[in-house]
């Protein structure tokens, strides 16, 4: 029997493991509708705010020598209303909305816009580590992340995802305030806080001289940090961060993830990648005579 | 160390052309660079300004290239103000390129948009027959005029500059001779490269007499590689499915010849 | 003029700005030499504990794919008193002693052990990742950092390094701690937590599962790291985390760093890097003009 | 994706060979260990057990290679009993090799010395003229000495063995026979891989007859890349720099023959 991809995370049904990860390519449903013909089980958007922003200026996002990417975007985007309306016609495909905010009351407001929309889970970032008073300066206060999680899951009924990362607190705190205020899944993580520097200008590169290193590079501190909060919590995890083979995304779950995504990625391997990883998941099922991903999910944490 | 094309490599200006009023070629040195495919552009670093998507103008001396930019928002303006020593961050290339047909040429290039068009012209074969439209709103910033003369020396060809305003040239815009030349030669390629309206009206016309006709787009870019979205149009991306794409293709999308993204990715109407 | 690789950290004085990183190569005296004469500045010793430590059984080393190093050699070490019986007879080599203890009286015990040394000073390690009770766990506690640090200052005149990393507490407090304790220089960064699993196997690679990750994968988050510090207290910076090229060094040096350390670097490119790097940086300063290092300390800041 | 030699590859046991009530063979398949030099060796990581340094052996078959492992304590015990279709992870070759002299050939081996040996003989060139010794406790650990024979089919040779106890071969240590030989006949190399009072010993000997002589050493090892320092001796990476260093060198450094390091690192006599 053909073994099957589809995944569980929590009371999210996905029919493959593997999403596209927020602020890749996430401001257009025409694209998003492209990816998941492309093999994406689900695609989450672009971080979303209340209001429209336009980000910083560039350099906003390029590659580090020896892999990776180092982005400070500066969450542009849409705003939550606009946005509302371009994934009114959504029918096919599984969107998960990305929210950033400061304060309760912003994510209750932007929740409301989405009441219309055919989405899949909310996902909160409580991560983004060069944008001030959202993303991370949130997710280190673990009780505004306590407040900000009782809100959004008194808003609606769609599943609430929380996407954590490493930031001046121990993030295992940002994730234990969350499963405490009833969060329906962990997404970790975001990217690490980072900087590049040119010799020849004598400047950082970025325009905001500090932003967030992806890719290769932080996949292994990725993976700790899922294998650390599936041995201390109860909870669906999403694994994110550097996953670029089917090895890794088996890496993944094997530590303890449900489900996985990725960006960085596609710079490399384009869309494609996402089928690859598809394919290879399917034949190391084959090979080690798994039927569902169920079953290899946390394995590593029995050796 | 191997070179890391996403990331910026630092080269030196080496030299200023003044192309017109607003527009201005600086050339510098790099062998990546220099060889670039035609429709192919680089992020442009200016350093403590911003970085901006640009076209990589040839250079007719061998291992250099160049940008020509017009002088436009703070960005484009930090650009056109770098002085010869100073330094700027390239990286790429990216993007596709025109897919290089033989016969009768037509080559319709407005403003900047005249910067992949003359790298085209140094992918000739001998036997092309090229016609190269130049559109410009008036004289004072018609440019490219002499350089794509002299690069088509040894081919038959014609190069017509149309002026909004008729001051030099033929009268009016360039669209309106295209409309002229489609309807009375079959050409076996037409390609674009200028302000949208331009390149959709040419693949319209080019398109409804049945010839193959490919424009390079231009969109709002921050990442180059198909990561941020930030240049997609419907579902396709200019920097990596693109900047070329076939008239067809590009007749079928919904946003094409009508909107754009702003920077905090909206769609506004051209 | 030839321009001069000599640098001052606080009170220490170097001939060359590049030094071995603790816990490579770290552990004999006629090792030490060679890597002196192949052009290290100065070299620290491997983490010394108050008595001998095996450390953790293999796997406890190994490359991650796609550039940089995992490890969990767990502090293995010669303990204290062997190690100063050892370099006893030192005369050449600028030698940092690192130390690792839970309590201060385990570091004032140790310092009393090299009294009869020549060395050049000690390294507090309070940011190993991977062994219980000591590194990243004392480190974390910013009120036993300071009381460390006091003990330390209290027991020796000879100038006293603190080395921060990645905890599960916001490392600048930590830094701030030994600073308002007197310390007279940092060391950042030490590896950064991480796993990594074998697909096959279904386990995690290193004996001890979570090892540091170190190499070119963590230099963008070291550097940001030098450059949040270098921005915020007024302490000199020894950089470290993931420097293998001249280009690597400067930008550290532009980011604040008076010094730096290397270690994966030699996995790759065996000791000559050393050499590589001061050949390089020497071109660069008489390329940009520069007599002194000092005079770009931390030009990237102005920018 | 391009191998990383520095992580641990994968591969399953195909066969077991016992070579004595101790020692045994574990043949896998695997291009890069099958073709590596005489002296190299690989790091074995036994899953869930430990992580060791091996000389990687030969296999007679094109595309395998082996490790001959005597069990000792827990670490290779565990790899000792690995059964055929269970999974070790290998990664490297490192390290450096014999240099290879052609002439009259002197191999000294003890134990799973013999293993850097083996591949020795199969880098033979036709005229050389071979003596190998293997020297063993007593006849129960002989081991190789058909397979030395066989590989030396085609070259003149002797292989002689030397037990202890005298239970088989000559009777006594194996560095006796050494003694015996260089003051007879002058060799052009002389290679030794084996207990190191037993490499210590050939090279003296051969050393003091001014002999080309080289050893490969062995010693605790954590990373195999000359980072972590554990293997050490004197200033020499035995994993880097060696694992084979000149006689001449060797002589000159302190610990050799006298001291190695523990898991602590600290120095602990022979
Ligand atoms: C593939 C490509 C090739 C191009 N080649 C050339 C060329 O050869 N010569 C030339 O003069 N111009 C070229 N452009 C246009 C150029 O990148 C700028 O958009 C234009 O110069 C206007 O910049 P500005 O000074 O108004 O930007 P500002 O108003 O200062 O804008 C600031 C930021 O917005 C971005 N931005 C704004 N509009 C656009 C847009 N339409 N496309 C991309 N980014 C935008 C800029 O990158 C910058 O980061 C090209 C654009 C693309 C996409
Ligand atoms: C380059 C090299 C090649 C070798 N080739 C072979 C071979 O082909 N066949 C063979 O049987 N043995 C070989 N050995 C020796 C082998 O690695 C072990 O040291 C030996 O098997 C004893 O292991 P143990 O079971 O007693 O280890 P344990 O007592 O279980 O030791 C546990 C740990 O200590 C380490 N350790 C202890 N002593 C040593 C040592 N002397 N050298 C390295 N690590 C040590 C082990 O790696 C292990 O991590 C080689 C060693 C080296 C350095
Ligand atoms: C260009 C870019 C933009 C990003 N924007 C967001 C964002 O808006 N919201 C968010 O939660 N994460 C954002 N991220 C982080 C990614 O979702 C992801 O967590 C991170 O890149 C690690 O995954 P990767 O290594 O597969 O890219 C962004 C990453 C990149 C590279
Ligand atoms: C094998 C190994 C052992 C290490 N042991 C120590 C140690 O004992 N004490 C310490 O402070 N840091 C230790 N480190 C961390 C290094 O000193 C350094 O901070 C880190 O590796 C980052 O630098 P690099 O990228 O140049 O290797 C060790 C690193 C490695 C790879
Ligand atoms: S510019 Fe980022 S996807 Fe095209
Ligand atoms: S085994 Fe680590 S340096 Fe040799």
């Amino acid at each position: 029997m053909e073994p099957s991809l589809a995944t569980r995370v929590g009371k999210i049904q996905l029919e493959r493991p593997v999403m596209l990860a927020s602020g890749i390519l996430g401001i257009s449903l025409d694209v998003f509708n492209r990816l998941y013909r492309a093999g994406a089980g689900a695609v989450v958007t672009k971080s979303l705010s209340t209001e429209p922003w336009d980000g910083y200026p560039n350099p906003t996002i390029f590659s580090v020598n020896d892999g990776g990417w180092i982005n400070a975007v500066g969450l542009s985007n849409a705003g939550a209303p606009n946005f509302a309306k371009m994934i009114e016609t959504n029918k096919d495909v599984p969107i998960i909305v990305s929210l950033v905010g400061s304060i309760p009351k912003d994510f209750e407001m932007m929740v409301k816009e989405f009441e219309n929309c055919k989405i899949t889970a909310y996902e909160l970032n409580l991560s983004c580590p060069h944008v001030a008073k959202v993303g991370l300066e949130v997710g280190d206060d673990p009780e505004l992340v306590k407040k900000i999680v009782s809100a959004v899951k008194n808003s609606t009924n769609v599943p609430v995802i929380a996407k954590v990362g490493l930031g001046t607190t121990h993030y295992l705190n940002t994730v234990g305030a969350a499963v405490d205020s009833g969060i329906d899944a962990i997404t970790a993580i975001n990217t690490v806080r980072a900087m590049v520097i040119d010799v020849e200008t004598q400047r950082p590169i970025l325009s905001n001289k500090f932003g967030g290193l992806s890719g290769t590079p932080i996949k292994p501190i990725a993976l700790r940090c899922v294998y650390e909060i599936s041995s201390k919590y109860d909870v669906p995890i999403i694994g994110c961060g550097g996953i670029s083979t089917w090895e890794d995304a088996v890496e993944f779950i094997l530590a303890g993830a449900s489900a996985i995504q990725l960006g960085s990625a596609i710079g490399e391997n384009s869309i494609h990648v996402f089928n690859d990883i598809n394919k290879g998941m399917l034949e190391y099922m084959k090979r080690k005579n798994y039927s569902k991903l169920e079953e290899m999910k946390g394995l590593a944490k029995k050796s | 160390m191997q070179r890391n094309h996403n990331r910026p490599k630092i080269c030196t200006i080496e030299k200023v052309i003044d192309e017109t009023p607003t527009v201005r070629t600086l050339v510098f040195s790099d062998d990546v660079m220099s060889s670039v495919l035609p429709g192919q552009f680089a992020m442009v670093w200016i350093p403590g300004i911003n970085e901006l998507p640009m076209s990589v103008m040839i250079s007719l001396e061998s291992g250099k290239a160049a940008f020509t930019v017009r002088r436009h928002g703070p960005a484009s303006t930090g650009l056109y103000n770098v002085k010869v020593g100073q330094q700027i961050g390239v990286r790429g290339p990216y993007g596709n390129s025109f897919d290089l047909k033989q016969g009768k040429l037509l080559l319709v290039g407005g403003g900047t948009g005249l910067v992949p068009m003359m790298r085209l012209l140094t992918f000739l074969k001998s036997g092309d027959d090229v016609t190269v439209l130049i559109g410009a709103k008036s004289k004072d910033e018609v440019f490219f005029e002499g350089l794509a003369n002299s690069l088509l020396e040894k081919n038959p060809h014609k190069v017509i500059v149309c002026t909004d305003d008729g001051t030099y040239g033929e009268q009016g815009f360039v669209t309106e001779m295209v409309k002229k030349l489609v309807n009375e030669i079959h050409f076996d390629a037409v390609y674009t490269c200028g302000p949208e309206i331009m390149m959709y009206k040419t693949v319209q016309l080019a398109h409804s007499k049945g010839l193959f006709v490919q424009a390079s787009l231009e969109r709002m870019m921050k990442c180059g590689v198909g990561i941020c979205g930030s240049c997609c149009v419907g579902e396709d991306l200019v920097c990596s499915d693109g900047t070329v794409f076939d008239g067809t293709h590009l007749l079928d999308n919904k946003e094409f010849g009508h909107f754009h993204r702003n920077k905090a990715g909206m769609l506004e109407n051209y």
